[in-house]
Order: C-alpha cells, then structure tokens, then sequence
C-alpha cells in the first residue's frame, strides 16, 4: 500500500524533500515506517531527538497501525510562539 | 479565530474579534523576536508550520481553554515565514468577564503552543542558523 | 508612559511603544465596560480620576514592577469620563525578555490599580448610578 | 493656616464642592479635617467606609500633621480599572 509522508522543518531539510509517497507492507506501523525512512534518506538517522507522529492530523503513538493514503508527518520538537 | 498565516499579523484585529458586549477583561500575549538569544546576535526567526495541523491544534487548545475557564472569545494567529527583529510571530488575545479567567486562558495558551503545535522556528543568527528545539546547546553536527 | 485621559485609549498606541529589540514577549490587559455587573443592566462605566496623583501612582506602580520583574517597557494608560459597553477603559501593555516577567509584571499592575490608584468607577445602570467600592451590595442610601 | 481640599466622586457629589479652601489651626492632622468637614458638610457624614487620606498627592497616616498650602485629598474605595 501507498502513504503520504510530509517533512517540515530540520526532517525537510534533511530529507530534501516536502511531501513524498512511499510503498509499505499492510499491518506495518508508524514507527516502522521511520525507521524505514532512515535508511531510504541517510541524513534522518543522526536525528536523535525524540519525534512525535502525527497521522492524517492528528498525533498518535509509535505502534499506530497504517492504512492506504494515509497522510504521515514525523514531528520534531515544536518551537513555534 | 485560529490561524496561522504569512502576513504580518495585526493586534488590533485580534482584540476587535475578541471584544465582547458581556466581556469586562482582554488579555493578550504578542510573542515578538528578540535580538539575543543564548549569547547569540539574532537576525531574524524564520517559522515553519504544518499548516492543517497548527491550525487545528490552536483550534483544539482553544476548546480545551473554554473547558477549564470562563472565556468568551478567544483568538491566536500564527505567521510563518521570516519574521524581523521586533515583530510579532503570535498573538493570542482571549476575553472573559472577569480578568483571572482572560489572564490563565492567555497564559495556557503561549504555553501550549510552545508543547503540541506543530510550528517550527530556525534561528538566523550571526554566524549561522540553527532549528530551536533540536541543538544541545549547538549547532546539530552534519549542517 | 503613565497616563489618564479623557481620549479614546488605542491598544496599538502602547504595545508600539512598549516593543523593543531586547523584548520577546509583550503582555497586555484591556479592561473593558461590561453590559452586566451583579445582575444590573450596565449603561455605561464613568470614570473620575484625582489625574495628578492617579499618574504619580501609576508609575510608581511601574517602578515597583521594574524592581520585581525583569521587564523591558511598561506603558499604562486610563481613561476617565464615560465608556461605553465594550470601550475600553484602561489598558496595560508590557514587555520583557521573556513571557513569564511580561505575564506576572501586567497581572500585579492590574491588580495594584484596583488597590491604591486614585481613580473611581460611577456604574451607570438600568434604574439608576452607582459609586463602585461604596456600595454593600445596594445602592448608597440618601442618593 | 489655609489648606485647600480637593473632593472625588461620591465624596464632590455629597460636598456639592470639587475644591475648597478651608482655615484650620496649626498642627491639626488630616484626620480632625476630616472630623470638621463632616461638620461642615453634613451630607459627607454618614459617609461610613474606610477613607485614605493623601497630602500632596502621598498617602499619609490619619495622624499626619498639615501645614500652610498643603493640597488634601479624602480617598474613598478606589475602584479604577
């Protein structure tokens, strides 16, 4: 199956690019899928810090199960205001 | 009113939108950047938001403010983009009858934006650039 | 900048002043005429002031707030005379380095305004006026 | 000696008076002002609450003493804001 995966910030940076859409297994979850990413974009891995995830808008937890067309953002530290 | 925006932003819009006829107290927060931080000569802040998101999550804090205080309205504007020494990149401005309840509903706000909304601030300093959030106290390695 | 006055008081006015390259955060409070108080039908506010010695008080009350938080610029400014519902009445504006300075600065000079500023609220309602601070929950007998 | 008083609010609207200039002995304090006053303007007499005296725009103590010129003010419940 297919997900949309935005990147903001040091990930955009980092990852060269804004919005991307990658293959996945079915039944994989939102935490495989960035440990996926960090080896497809080799500048992701050094991030260290702990991201949030967000799915279609809202966040949720590192075991949230994907569906198709699902709209993927791995969350940096926040530091708007 | 919960937006974020690339224009710049405008105080007196925001408590005009808040102004209510059963409203005694507006209290407002105007986050502005500051030419130092850390020992470091800010040039400008430059924000990046997840726009869907950032606005939905100012609009969820807002409901969440109206759950814990007596609030009437209740507005915040983000700007993304560069945003030059002195001015503002938010305002909130919350009215209430009384002024405890503007005051903590105001306070909540800043403090929540800074924790869940996803909006991101790189620093343009003098010597280089830096995601605030991100470095231990440096640069990150590998920019 | 301490001051009453008779004009039209204007938000933008003193945040502008009080915004400063040294400051991030500007808090502020505008205390505006409510339609309602104690389940009277509110008129209008009209305010009297003892104008010399109410902006002697007032910046005495912005010297105490310099010595008690790190803030930056300190701008209050009252109106006397009537106000109508939703007008505001008296508005604080301050900045600081950082948030909490600002919010804690503008929260103390609202509170000392209603404890030792010479100034004083006729509330004018359905029915009738009335001096707030002298009434026991009714109007002054012999009015 | 002279003195001038300044009347406010519910005070100037029960003084029928927004300045007076009022002749009192030497060494008498603000709080026997207030004692003649009340005299001299009955309405102002059943004006119960806590008053706080100032004198050339400081707050005093009721004892303190006036001289010649001095500008007293009679400060009902201030209730600006």
């Amino acid at each position: 199956m297919k997900v949309k995966v935005k990147f903001f910030a040091i990930l955009r940076e980092r990852a060269g690019a804004g919005e991307i859409t990658r293959e996945m297994k079915e039944g994989g979850t939102v935490a495989d899928l960035w440990e996926a990413l960090r080896k497809d974009y080799p500048r992701l891995a050094p991030v260290e810090t702990r991201l949030l995830y967000a799915v279609n808008r809202n966040y949720v937890r590192p075991n949230h199960i994907l569906k198709e067309n699902d709209e993927v953002v791995f969350v940096p530290p926040v530091s708007g205001g | 009113m919960f937006r974020v925006t690339k224009e710049p932003l405008d105080l007196q819009a925001l408590v005009s939108y808040v102004t209510a006829p059963e409203a005694g107290a507006i209290a407002t927060f105007v986050g502005t950047t500051r030419n130092n931080n850390e020992g470091r000569k800010v040039i400008a802040l430059d924000y990046e938001a997840y726009p869907e998101m950032a606005e939905k999550e100012l609009a969820r804090l807002g409901e969440e403010a109206k759950r814990k205080w007596k609030i009437e309205r209740m507005a915040i504007v983000h700007r993304i983009g560069p945003v030059a020494i002195t001015e503002p990149s938010v305002i909130i401005a919350v009215s209430a009858a009384h002024r405890d309840d503007a005051f903590q509903a105001c306070r909540f706000a800043i403090e929540e934006i800074k924790k869940s909304v996803p909006i991101w601030k790189k620093e343009v300093f003098e010597g280089g650039e830096i995601w605030i959030g991100m470095q231990s106290g440096q640069p990150l390695p590998g920019r």
